[in-house]
C-alpha cells in the first residue's frame, strides 16, 4: 500500500485511533474483526513511524495487546473443547471482552466530551463583565484580623480571571488580525484550491503565507481536513513531498 | 419600606456589579434586608421583564448565581469588537478529560488514564491552570493520590447551573440486557444456596 | 436591516460589555454599519428611556464616550454587599490585588497597578486593613516607594506553613497544540531541505 494516510495528532490515543477504525469500517463493537482492524492499526503506527513522529508508548502496548488477542482467536477452538467436556456450563470466554469494555466505556466519556464542546460553543456566545472594583463601599475603619470567605483557590481563580479580562481587552482595532484568519475560513480556501487544481496539490504549495500564526491556521485546517475526510494526504516513499487531494472514491482505486 | 420597583432597580444595579461573578439569593436577601421567597419573586419577575422587553441583556443562572449576561443573538456584533471570552476553546484531550473528571468525581489521575487510555498529566495540568477542575482531596492509605473534582467556573464554562444540570452520560447500550442477566443468575444462585 | 428596538439593544449590550473603558460613537457606529448621526439618536433615545424607567443603571456620557454605571443613591446597598458576612469579604479587586502580592512581593503599588491595569490603592487599603498586606520596606533612591508583602495572617488563613506551599499560579494560555503544531513543522521542513 502506497497511500500513507497521514492522520497525526488527529487520535486522543490508541482507543481513540481503535474507535475510529472501527467506525470507518462500519463493523459492530461487540464483534470486532480483529484480524482487520489489528492489521488497519499497525498500518497507522507504520505511517507515523515513516513521518518520524513520535509514537507513544501506549500506542505500541495496544498493539501488543491485539496481537496478542489475535493469536489467542487462532488458537484451534476443538483442543479446549475437549478440555472443557465436563465444564459444559463454563462459557467460552470471548478473548476480545476486555478490549471491548474498554472501547465502550471509552466511547461514552468521548460522547460526553462531545456534548460539553457543544454547551461550551453556546455560552460561548453570551458575554458578561468584569465584576466593579467593589473597594470604594470597604469601610475602612476595621483594624482587627477578621475572619475572611475566601480560600486560596479564590485567590488564584481572581488571578485567573484577570488573566482572562487581559486577554479579551476591547481591541485596538490592529488587534483583530487574528479573527480575519479563522481555520474554517482556511478550510474552505484549501478545498476551493483544490478544485482548481483539479483535486490535488503539493502539501507544500499550500503554505505560501509567510507569518507563523498563519502557517499553524493553514496545517491545522489541513488536520481538521483530514479528520472530517474532506482530504486525503499522500505520501509515495519517505521524505517525498506529499500531496493533497480530494477525499474522492477514486482516490483508492488507482 | 422599599417598593416592588425600587426593588428591582437595586436588584439590577447589584447584577451589574457583580459582573462575571454573579450574586446568589441569600446576598440579595441580606442587601435587601428581605425573605429568600420574595428575593425569589422579585428576581423571576424582572428575569421576565428582560425577556418580553427588548433587551440588549438577559438575567441567567450560572453555576447557582445570577449573571447579567448579553445575548447569543448578539453574539456577531460583539465579534467585531471584543475577542470572545471563549475564543481559546479547550483541546479535544481537555475536554475528554474534563468529561471523565465531570461524571466520576472525585477521581484520581490513574483512574482518568485507565479510561483514556493515554497518559492525562498534561491535560489535568492544563485544566487545573484553567480552574476547571480542582484537587477536592486525596486518597486514603499509601500514596495518598490526588483525588480531582470539578470547580464553579467549570459550571460557568459550560453554561450549566449545577451537576445536577449535566447531560445524562451516553449509555452502553447493551447493558441493561447484561444486567438483567447477571440479576438472573445471582437470584438463581442465591435459590440454590437456600435450598 | 435591524429595526430601531433591535439596534438599541445591540448598544445596550455594547455598553454593557464595554465595562469601564466605555464606548464611543464611532464604535457603535461601526459594529451596526449605521451613521453617526443615527447614532446620537439611537443614544439619547435609550439614556431617556433609562431615565424614565426605574432602573438599576444609568448611561453617563464623558468626552464622548459612553458607559453604564449604577447609580450613586444605591451605593449604601453596595456597601451593605460588600460588609455582608455573607458576600465574598474579599472583592474580586481585592483578591486579585492578593494573588500578585502573594506571588510578586515584594511589590509597590506601581507594578500591581501595571500587572492589573487599573489603579489599586483601595484594594491595597483594604487588604492592609484585612493584615492580609502589610508594608515590608521601602524601594532605594529617590520616591522611596512602599514595597508591599504579605503577613502570616495571610499564611494562617491560607492554611500555608510558608510561602513555597503556594500551589502554581496559572498560566497564560495552553499552547500544547500550538508548539506541537510548531515541531511538526520543524521536522517536516528538516525532511525537505534534506532531499
Amino acid at each position: 500500500m502506497d497511500i500513507y494516510n497521514v492522520k497525526l495528532d488527529a487520535f486522543e490515543g490508541p482507543l481513540d485511533l481503535l474507535l475510529h477504525l472501527i467506525t470507518k469500517a462500519e463493523v459492530d463493537i461487540y464483534d470486532i474483526p480483529l484480524a482487520k482492524i489489528t492489521d488497519q492499526y499497525m498500518n497507522y503506527i507504520h505511517t507515523m513511524q515513516i513521518l518520524e513522529l513520535d509514537v507513544a508508548s501506549e500506542y505500541l502496548v495496544m498493539a501488543a495487546t491485539l496481537l496478542a488477542i489475535k493469536s489467542k482467536m487462532l488458537l484451534p477452538k476443538q483442543e479446549e473443547e475437549l478440555f472443557n467436556d465436563e465444564h459444559d456450563f463454563v462459557e467460552e470466554e470471548d478473548p476480545r471482552e476486555e478490549l471491548m469494555n474498554r472501547l465502550i466505556e471509552y466511547r461514552r466519556y468521548k460522547g460526553a466530551a462531545e456534548t460539553l464542546k457543544e454547551k461550551e460553543k453556546e455560552r460561548g456566545l453570551i458575554y458578561s463583565r468584569t465584576p466593579s472594583d467593589l473597594s470604594p463601599y470597604v469601610e475602612e475603619v476595621k483594624q482587627e484580623p477578621q475572619k475572611i470567605n475566601a480560600s486560596i483557590y479564590d485567590m488564584i481563580d481572581a488571578f485567573n480571571q484577570l488573566l482572562k479580562r487581559k486577554q479579551q481587552k476591547i481591541p485596538r482595532k490592529t488587534k483583530i488580525n487574528r479573527e480575519d484568519f479563522p481555520i474554517e475560513k482556511r478550510m474552505e480556501e484549501i478545498i476551493e484550491q483544490l478544485n482548481q487544481m483539479n483535486g490535488k496539490t503539493s502539501f507544500y504549495q499550500l503554505f505560501h503565507y509567510q507569518e507563523r500564526g498563519q502557517l499553524i491556521v493553514t496545517f491545522l485546517a489541513v488536520l481538521e481536513l483530514m479528520k472530517a475526510q474532506k482530504i486525503i494526504c499522500k505520501q509515495n516513499n519517505n521524505f517525498s513531498d506529499i500531496s493533497v487531494c480530494r477525499w474522492e472514491e477514486e482516490t483508492f482505486v488507482k | 419600606m422599599l417598593n416592588e420597583m425600587e426593588m428591582k432597580a437595586i436588584i439590577e444595579g447589584l447584577l451589574f456589579i457583580s459582573g462575571e461573578e454573579g450574586i446568589d439569593e441569600k446576598q440579595i436577601a441580606d442587601v435587601l434586608e428581605i425573605d429568600i421567597v420574595m428575593v425569589k419573586e422579585l428576581l423571576s419577575n424582572l428575569i421576565e421583564q428582560y425577556r418580553s422587553e427588548t433587551r440588549g441583556m438577559q438575567i441567567v443562572e450560572l453555576a447557582g448565581v445570577y449573571q447579567l449576561t448579553t445575548k447569543q443573538e448578539h453574539a456577531p456584533y460583539f465579534k467585531r469588537l471584543i475577542n470572545s471570552p471563549n475564543s481559546a476553546t479547550l483541546s479535544q484531550a481537555a475536554l475528554e478529560t474534563l468529561a471523565i473528571v465531570a461524571y466520576k468525581q472525585p477521581i484520581t489521575r490513574a483512574e482518568i488514564e485507565e479510561i483514556r487510555g493515554v497518559k492525562s498529566e498534561r491535560p489535568i495540568q492544563s485544566l487545573v491552570s484553567k480552574v476547571l477542575v480542582k484537587e477536592v482531596g486525596r486518597v486514603e492509605g499509601t500514596g495518598r493520590a490526588i483525588l480531582y473534582g470539578t470547580t464553579n467556573d467549570f459550571l460557568d464554562h459550560f453554561g450549566l447551573k449545577s451537576l445536577r444540570e449535566l447531560p445524562p452520560l451516553p449509555e452502553k447500550e447493551d447493558d441493561t440486557a447484561l444486567e438483567e442477566a447477571d440479576l438472573f443468575f445471582q437470584r438463581l444462585q442465591e435459590n440454590l444456596v437456600e435450598n
